[in-house]
């Protein structure tokens, strides 16, 4: 009984974020649909990965034969400018997956940050932040991202991510602090208080990690907005064309006409690609549906 | 005990008569207007700020038009600044005169479409943006939301999965990826639809039957690409609010007393699971006046998303003006009819 | 290329004297402006009105219209012959007081002048044949320039109230067509049965519709384009209907490099640039293979031959050559350590093109430059606004090097002109009207102000000579190659086009060259 | 008692198991369960929480949804097995069949539909009710359960926990079925209003002869109206017989231990299992015999000298209008008291009294709207945000509901490391050190093990010492324990009562103890509060105050309070 002066353990921590990630992948993984979602994004960030060693050619590397069907030297063909495609594809994924990623990633850290303040603090600053969300909220999100890119131009994938970021974050704020205030009025938050608690420390410890799925899913979403995004911009020509990404793909394969030359490959394969990541994403989805939303798992116990 | 959730419900709350809440009430109100009014004000303030924040002005967008052409002179800037009535004055007093066009509703002359005013060129496209965009957002989400009733009701079986995969599948390509096949299939390989435009070639805006006929064929394939593209969302959408009202006691409690399935599931599950929907739908809806700036640029439709495009990649400022703020006010319009269909709908936020 | 090739397949209802022309694009929707004086016109208002004089930029040759020409009795006097016959399409005569009229117009809203004319013109008298302009100053090449005025009747124009305003919405011209039926997505202009030529204009009617988007223009028979099209043969030439296509070149695309700014205003280190380009290489990734390079001479090969200095080796186009460009470089101080072109102090030579958003041929082009000289160890980067903000960095001379056209208006003064003139010179960060890279040369200054002044056409020549030199040695601008002038037409209808055989005009759609070309087809059936 | 037994059977069934899940992972909630059921009779099902009584009722009534499923057994009603029937035929039988009365009956009715309504559907579901009679039916019905005409107009979110109660029974009563199940039709409910729903109830069984079955885990409320009990543990039916035999012959330890745990708190001596009467031990100056395992220790805890007191006085808040359009709500009206070191003083009193309000106040989370409140020399009423540490290290909260009270996400060490760390000062091995003594205190051993372990691997009870270890954390002068016990089993309630009377007895911490249930109040408290609608309404030593009462609603509270012994005695 009592207490041992000796030999004690090393203290246990609060579950580390390794910890709580593994929980979040054990339980998304746990979905068959957000298991196929996450094999297609691996291999889709594998090919990424080896880009450089699985690309027959350069990026931008041209001077074969122009608009070129496909062949043994050119799987997928070659574009008007007499680049290959299967080559361009693979580098693209980089990009694409690059800026899904970063820009799902920066804009959830923005919404935790403000949507968790938001939702904790009250008065006063409450008001402000609303304020702002609010004004991000009924800009209009498109013209909004034509009129930054114009005004960042020739900033490169950088002023992507800036754009999609800046426009993508208040949607999430606002779910996180609906979220954040429903979870201050438990129990044990005040009970942090009474623990002696600091704010900062209530919020980041004991109200955030209990958003770990909406925060994943928040993540998921957003990235998924920032691919599409991405292209669409590129695509209307207010991105960076000389980046070679899934969406330059598509606008050049739109300039050169790759319909009415017949480069199918050129204007399906990065369509489909982008498609099947967004797709691999809201997949996951699912299964972080599943952690936020205990009746859709059916058959676990408390 | 039950489970952690269960919240205690006081039971003696019986109203009593008001004391003093008619002024707290006005007093809301009137906080609630002033924030709307605060937002309105910053949403114009940023309306007038963010065009100008882009470098070079309408005068070197139209120039750079034509130095494509060969050189141009001075001369020319000179006259086409004249032409365009590119401001003058600090931004100080643009900003003045801005307000004041915005209080009047009167936001001149285009640069872009110059000498038409910028009312001319709402007034046309319009129309156009708000019987395809808003028929077809309104459609989006009838379909999807029952489409989401039916995959929640059937959950685990094929009329769940089926709608779900396939609508986020669909939803999951770019917008103007969509466009373009279909216009290019069903346009110009198999010559089903017109490939451009709102109505005939030669036809005059009329309400005659020919021409609204004209103007639904016109109509078709843009309306089917935002269909597609949006109907995974809200059929998503609907099928998780509703699986988590189907596990509610109220539906095992129809259930219990025996009442018809299809009323269990549209009058009591459905019927709940669409309020948190409405909020998405008022966004949507506030969006529709924004037009669907890639889909009309593909299929060349007149709209305002179209306009919204012209008007800022010519740096058209009093037109990007007018449309931001219309933008904005019909967001902000529509979230304030969905709050109140939202009373409507819901007896909790009643009184 | 493979698969599901589209073919043309003309509209069955356009009859075989009508012609379906790209030339007029709406946004999305056309508006009913044809005051040939403004910006947005309907590019129809150029097959209405008509100027004194046509300049072909393509050819270089001056047709006259309707002047039958004119003269300088003196450097600072020009006289217009008024051509006699011409009536407007209400079946007004056309006599000199519209030409003095419109010059006036011109004056008295200054917006109307685009060209600006009325910075030449001192005043305008008339005869019942003749027009007399005064000028401000001894210029020459001014006459053509005021020439290319497009005149309006006096006698519907007096009685408009607010001109800078007014869109003319029913045009009276002297043109080959009047306006047909306008509707917002497509308008017809129909043969002017008392145009004064009327004889050689075959088309009866000529459409145009809003919206020309490639895939309509490959696939729904039309018989006139004017655009870049990808893989040209593939498309347009395989969609059947007889396509053909011509690309003179209408411009020189070249690389202007901001002189004010070290290094590139070190005469070696341009010259060391220059040879470390591959012209031929960056034409084609920029057009695709269409277009020749272009020679350092600001001369249009092959229209313009006639003015091309001789002495100048190899028609002025400079064959890369590394080791010359690294001689170049060495003399201005730079050398290759490391696969890096560094500087006395080890800093590596690097710089930025800036080019315009959304203006893919260029882009590429640039992108070709920046590997060519990135292999000699420069670094190169690209930076690409939107136009207009690419525009305003021009003119303020707020770039390292730019990517731009130069040349191509058809007169070899102006060309000459608007690139080395030091008239144009204004410090950095003040916007220049031409000139841009802010060539400062008292030598060239002097001889385009002889230019000015100079009647006959052998001094002409000869201070045409003197200048490409100037071009040729002092590299004021890195020539690529031609800016092509991209005609797609079809011979299904009407045969005659412009063409590499016959190349009597631009194949442009807009401007006043259509007038020689809409003045020169032959109806198929009529052969 | 009044019994219209035919012996009619019209239930039966036959070793039904019934399982959540499949495999290994299955939970058998219920066990090979027989009964039977005859017409007219009143039977109670009775058992601690988890031990299957909701999955039964839901069996029964055809109602099992995944991941439940019915493992073995067999159910008949009327001769038939009604899992023979299509989903169909089961809805069509629901009228005249077995109705159900969901455990959580304040959710049970659609938000969005007015109560006319939730008739309308049920009488066109079985057309048993013809067009034009439908609003008569439907005023009889609400009449039956003692409810106003005007509620059919209203919407369930307008009317009060007990009305949506009675509400659904007149729904499952619209079916007119022959057997009904009651799946705790009081939790959840206020003790007044508790009371008069079970009086309609058995009104509603006797007038119109369904037969009953009324779940519960509250012994006490069943034996005040069933005839028969059968008693659940584990998923088995343990023990079923007369009510008469389970008072006064209980065969099974488990209902011996249920049956323990009741007492009249009006009794001149209350004993309860790990008990001695308070007023007995004052006066033989006995020990209570300790409830927890391990006596508690006090290496750490040096006796305070500056114990202070809290004085309250003349305290009221106002909260604003929950809604617009409604007055708001003057929860504490004008209420005084004074809190000594060492003593405990119970606030009890119907829901929504302002107990809680109280605690709030006096814990400087919310600001009262006028009077004082005085710890030491310390306004708590004054205090801002960044002042609460001070006073929260002498004043702790022990909160009600013990799964909401602990965040999920961390281990009980990291829960009770944090107060240690910021009011003790101690860091490292030291604050490890006070941590499993505290484990220690509240008898939650091997500590080692608890302190690994995450809120969902410890049961309520030990979830609730966890709460209270954390409140000792800091060496607090004053305890407020708002409902402590409220969401525990009786199993689990004494051991942790036991455990917040020795911390008093041992450490000199005084005690606010907040609740409704006076049977607790009686046996850890000195004195006594009755609040009603905010104001204190009788006050005194919680013994003489019990009982005799001199306020009337006190009398009413007292009077709510089931006894088992009443009449069956
Ligand atoms: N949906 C479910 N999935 C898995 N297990 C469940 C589910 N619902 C209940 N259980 C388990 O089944 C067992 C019996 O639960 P049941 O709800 O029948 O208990 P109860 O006796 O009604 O308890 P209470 O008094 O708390 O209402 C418990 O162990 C519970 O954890
Ligand atoms: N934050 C609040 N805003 C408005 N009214 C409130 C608030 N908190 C409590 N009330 C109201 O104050 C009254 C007293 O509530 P309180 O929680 O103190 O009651 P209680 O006695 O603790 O009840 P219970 O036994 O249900 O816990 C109730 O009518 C309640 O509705
Ligand atoms: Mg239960
Ligand atoms: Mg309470
Ligand atoms: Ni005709």
């Amino acid at each position: 009984m009592t207490t041992q002066t000796t030999a004690l353990p090393a203290i246990e921590k609060a579950p580390s974020p390794w910890q709580v990630f593994a929980r979040v992948a054990a339980t998304i993984w746990s979905n068959g649909k957000a298991r196929i979602g996450i094999s297609i994004l691996g291999l889709f960030i594998l090919l990424a990965l080896f880009a450089p060693l699985i690309a027959p050619y350069g990026a931008s590397e041209n001077g074969f034969e122009r608009s070129a069907d496909s062949s043994w030297e050119h799987w997928l063909g070659t574009t008007a400018a007499g680049e290959d495609v299967l080559s361009q594809l693979l580098w693209g994924s980089q990009i694409s997956i690059f800026v899904g990623l970063v820009a799902g990633l920066l804009s959830t850290v923005i919404a935790v940050l403000i949507g968790l303040s938001w939702g904790y603090v009250r008065g006063f600053w409450a008001d402000v932040i609303n304020f702002v969300v609010n004004l991000f909220l009924v800009i209009p999100g498109l013209p909004l991202m034509i009129v930054i890119a114009a005004y960042l131009s020739g900033g490169g994938i950088g002023m992507i991510i800036i754009v999609v970021v800046i426009t993508g974050w208040a949607w999430g704020a606002r779910v996180l602090r609906s979220q954040t205030q429903s979870l201050r009025s438990r129990d044990f938050v005040t009970a942090a208080v009474f623990s002696g608690e600091r704010p900062f420390r209530i919020v980041f410890r004991e109200i955030l990690p209990n958003m770990t799925s909406l925060i994943v899913g928040n993540f998921f979403g957003a990235a998924t907005a920032a691919i599409l995004a991405e292209a669409g911009l590129e695509y209307l020509g207010l991105g960076d064309s000389s980046i070679v990404s899934w969406g330059t793909m598509l606008f050049w394969a739109q300039n050169s006409n790759a319909l009415l030359t017949g480069q199918w490959a050129l204007l399906f394969a990065p369509g489909l690609c982008i498609a099947l990541l967004a797709t691999s994403l809201t997949l996951i989805n699912f299964g972080v549906d599943g952690i936020s939303n205990p009746r859709l798992r059916e058959g676990a116990k408390k | 005990m039950t489970s952690s959730t269960l919240t205690r419900t006081p039971d003696a709350t019986a109203p009593v008569p008001e004391t003093g809440g008619g002024r707290r009430a006005a007093g809301f109100a009137l906080r609630k207007l002033g924030l709307f009014v605060l937002t309105l004000w910053a949403a114009i303030t940023l309306n007038f700020l963010l065009p100008r924040l882009m470098p070079g002005s309408p005068a070197d967008a139209a120039l750079a038009k034509l130095a494509q052409n060969g050189p141009v002179s001075n001369a020319t800037k000179a006259a086409i600044e004249a032409q365009l009535g590119v401001p003058t004055g600090n931004i100080v007093e643009q900003y003045f005169a801005y307000i004041g066009q915005v209080l009047t509703l009167d936001f001149g002359v285009s640069y872009t479409f110059y000498p038409q005013t910028v009312s001319e060129l709402v007034s046309t496209a319009l129309p156009y943006t708000l019987v395809l965009v808003g028929v077809v957002t309104v459609v989006a989400f009838v379909i999807g939301t029952l489409l989401g009733v039916l995959a929640a009701w059937k959950r685990g079986t094929w009329l769940d999965s089926l709608p779900t995969l396939a609508g986020s599948f669909a939803s999951a390509f770019p917008y103007f990826w969509t466009a373009l096949l279909l216009l290019f299939f069903a346009g110009y390989v198999w010559r089903l639809f017109p490939t451009s435009g709102a109505y005939g070639p030669t036809a005059t805006p009329n309400l005659s039957f020919e021409f609204l006929g004209d103007a639904l064929y016109h109509a078709f394939l843009p309306a089917l690409t935002i269909l597609i593209t949006s109907l995974g969302g809200w059929i998503l959408g609907m099928r998780n609010t509703m699986i988590s009202t189907l596990g509610d006691d109220y539906v095992t409690f129809a259930e219990a007393n025996g009442l018809k399935p299809r009323t269990v599931a549209l009058r009591y599950a459905a019927r709940n699971a669409i309020l948190p929907n409405l909020t998405s739908f008022g966004l949507a809806l506030g969006g529709v006046v924004g037009g669907s700036i890639l889909v009309e640029r593909v299929f060349g439709y007149p709209g305002v998303g179209y306009l919204l495009f012209n008007a800022v990649t010519n740096q058209d400022y009093p037109l990007m003006q007018a449309l931001f703020l219309m933008i904005t006010v019909s967001v902000l319009v529509a979230n304030f009819l969905v709050d109140i269909l939202y009373g409507v709908l819901d007896p909790r936020t009643r009184r | 290329a493979c698969s599901i090739q589209i073919t043309s397949a003309p509209d069955p209802s356009i009859p075989d004297d009508t012609m379906l022309v790209a030339a007029d694009n709406g946004s999305p929707l056309f508006e009913r402006n044809f005051n040939p004086y403004m910006v947005n016109k309907r590019t129809a208002a150029f097959y209405m009105y008509e100027p004194l004089v046509i300049l072909d930029n393509v050819t270089g040759e001056e047709h006259p219209w309707l002047a039958t020409g004119y003269e300088l009795p003196d450097p600072s006097t020009v006289v217009y012959e008024i051509r006699d016959g011409v009536t407007w399409s209400d079946g007004e005569p056309f006599t000199s007081a519209d030409v003095a009229y419109s010059f006036q117009l011109l004056k008295d809203v200054p917006a109307f002048d685009i060209q600006g004319i009325w910075g030449y013109i001192e005043s305008v008298e008339t005869t019942e044949t003749t027009v007399t302009v005064h000028l401000t100053a001894p210029d020459v090449p001014a006459a053509q320039l005021i020439g290319t005025t497009l005149i309006v009747p006096e006698h519907i124009w007096k009685d408009v109230d607010d001109p800078e305003t007014y869109r003319n919405p029913d045009p009276v011209g002297t043109g080959p067509y009047t306006l047909g039926n306008f509707a917002a997505q497509q308008y017809t202009v129909d043969k002017n049965p008392d145009y004064w030529q009327a004889d050689k204009v075959a088309a009866e009617h000529i459409i145009l519709p809003a919206t020309n988007t490639q895939l309509d223009v490959a696939t729904k028979g039309y018989d006139w384009a004017y655009s870049f099209i990808s893989d040209v043969d593939g498309t347009w030439v395989a969609a059947g209907n007889k396509n053909t296509y011509w690309f003179p070149p209408g411009g020189t695309i070249a690389l202007f490099p901001n002189l004010t700014k070290a290094p590139f205003n070190d005469l070696n280190v341009r010259k060391g640039l220059s040879a470390a380009l591959d012209r031929a290489a960056v034409g084609d990734a920029a057009a695709e293979g269409y277009m020749e390079p272009a020679g350092q001479t600001n001369i249009l090969l092959p229209f313009q031959q006639d003015a091309l200095d001789p002495s100048i080796p190899n028609a002025g186009l400079l064959e890369k050559d590394d080791a010359t460009a690294l001689e170049f470089f060495a003399q201005a101080g730079y050398t290759q350590q490391d696969g890096k072109l560094v500087d006395a102090g080890g800093t590596q030579l690097s710089f930025s093109i800036t080019t315009a958003n959304g203006y893919n041929d260029w882009l590429k082009g640039v992108q070709e430059v920046q590997k060519q000289w990135g292999a000699l160890g420069i670094d190169v980067k690209v930076d690409s606004p939107q136009p207009a903000a690419y525009q305003l960095a021009l003119r303020n001379g707020e770039y390292d090097f730019a990517m731009g056209g130069t040349g191509g208006t058809g007169s070899i003064f102006r060309d000459f002109n608007t690139l080395l003139s030091s008239d144009f010179l204004k410090p950095v960060g003040e916007e220049a009207g031409n000139n841009f890279e802010r060539f400062d040369s008292p030598e060239a200054q002097a001889i385009l102000d002889q230019y000015k002044v100079a009647i006959d056409p052998a001094e002409q020549l000869e201070l045409g000579y003197q200048l490409q030199q100037i071009v040729y040695d002092q590299l004021p601008v890195l020539s690529l190659y031609y800016g092509g002038s991209w005609g797609l037409v079809s011979e299904a209808k009407f045969t005659g086009w412009p063409s590499e055989d016959d190349p009597y005009a631009s194949p442009k759609t807009y401007e006043s060259t259509p007038l020689l070309v809409l003045t020169h087809l032959k109806a198929v059936d009529d052969d | 008692m009044t019994n219209v037994q035919n012996n009619e059977t019209i239930l039966e069934v036959h070793d039904l198991s019934v399982d959540y899940g499949y495999g290994d992972e299955a939970t058998h909630a219920v066990r090979n369960v027989e009964l039977r059921l005859a017409r007219g009779e009143f039977v109670g099902l009775v058992g601690e929480s988890g031990s299957g009584k909701s999955t039964l009722g839901f069996a029964l009534t055809g109602l099992s949804k995944p991941p439940a499923h019915i493992e073995k057994g067999r159910i008949l009603f009327g001769g038939k097995d009604i899992a023979s029937l299509s989903p169909e035929q089961l809805r069509e039988q629901r009228h005249g069949g077995i109705a159900m009365v969901l455990q959580s009956g304040m959710n049970a009715l659609n938000p969005v539909r007015s109560i006319r309504n939730h008739f309308v559907d049920i009488f066109r579901a079985h057309g048993h009710v013809t067009h034009d009679r439908w609003n008569d039916r439907a005023l009889e019905l609400v009449g039956k359960v003692e409810l106003p005409a005007t509620v059919l107009d209203r919407f369930p979110g307008e009317l009060s926990g007990g009305m949506r109660q009675r509400v659904s029974i007149a729904l499952a009563l619209s079916l007119e079925p022959q057997l009904m199940v009651f799946d705790e039709p009081t939790t959840a409910l206020d003790v007044l209003v508790q009371h008069a729903v079970m009086n309609t109830i058995i009104e509603l069984q006797k007038a119109e002869n369904f037969t009953a079955i009324l779940i519960s885990h509250d012994l006490g409320i069943v034996l005040e109206s069933a005839q028969r009990v059968m008693v659940m543990h584990e998923g088995r039916i343990v023990e079923d017989a007369s009510a008469r035999d389970i008072l006064h012959n209980p065969q099974n330890d488990y209902t011996r231990m249920l049956l323990s745990h009741y007492a009249d708190p009006r009794a001149e001596v209350v004993e309860l299992p790990g008990f001695v009467d308070r007023n007995e031990r004052a006066a033989t100056g006995a020990k209570r015999a300790s409830g927890a395992t391990h006596p508690p220790t006090v290496s750490s805890r040096e006796q305070r000298t500056d114990q202070k007191s809290m004085v309250v006085t003349g305290v009221s808040k106002v909260y604003p209008a929950p809604r617009r359009g409604e007055s708001q709500v003057l929860a504490v009206d004008d209420v005084s008291f004074t809190l000594e070191p060492g003593q405990s003083l119970a606030l009890v009193g119907a829901s929504g009294s302002g107990k809680s309000t109280i605690a709030k106040l006096i814990t400087a989370v919310e600001k009262p709207s006028s009077g004082s409140i005085m710890f030491g020399d310390v306004d708590v009423a004054k205090l801002r945000r960044g002042q609460f540490r001070q006073l929260h290290s002498d004043v702790q909260m022990v909160f009600q509901d013990p799964y909401s009270a602990l965040n999920p996400l961390h281990t009980v060490e990291y829960t009770l490391t944090r107060p240690v760390v910021n009011f003790t000062g101690l860091r490292g091995q030291d604050a490890r050190r006070r941590v499993l003594e505290l484990l220690d205190t509240v008898g939650l051993s091997p500590v080692e093990e608890f302190a690994a372990k995450l809120p969902h691997q410890l049961s309520g009870g030990q979830r609730q010492r966890v709460v209270i270890a954390r409140a000792l954390a800091s060496n607090p002068q004053m305890i407020i324990a708002d409902e402590p016990v409220s969401m525990l089993d009786v199993s689990l309630r004494a051991g942790v009562l036991a455990l917040l009377e020795d911390l008093r007895e041992q450490w000199g911490v005084s005690m606010l103890y907040i609740t409704h249930d006076l049977l607790s109040a009686r046996v850890v408290t000195d004195n006594i509060m009755v609040l009603n609608q905010g104001r204190v309404v009788e006050r005194g030593n919680t013994a003489d105050v019990l009982r005799n009462p001199t306020d009337e609603y006190t009398v009413r509270l007292l009077d709510a309070i089931p006894n088992p012994r009443k009449d069956v005695a």
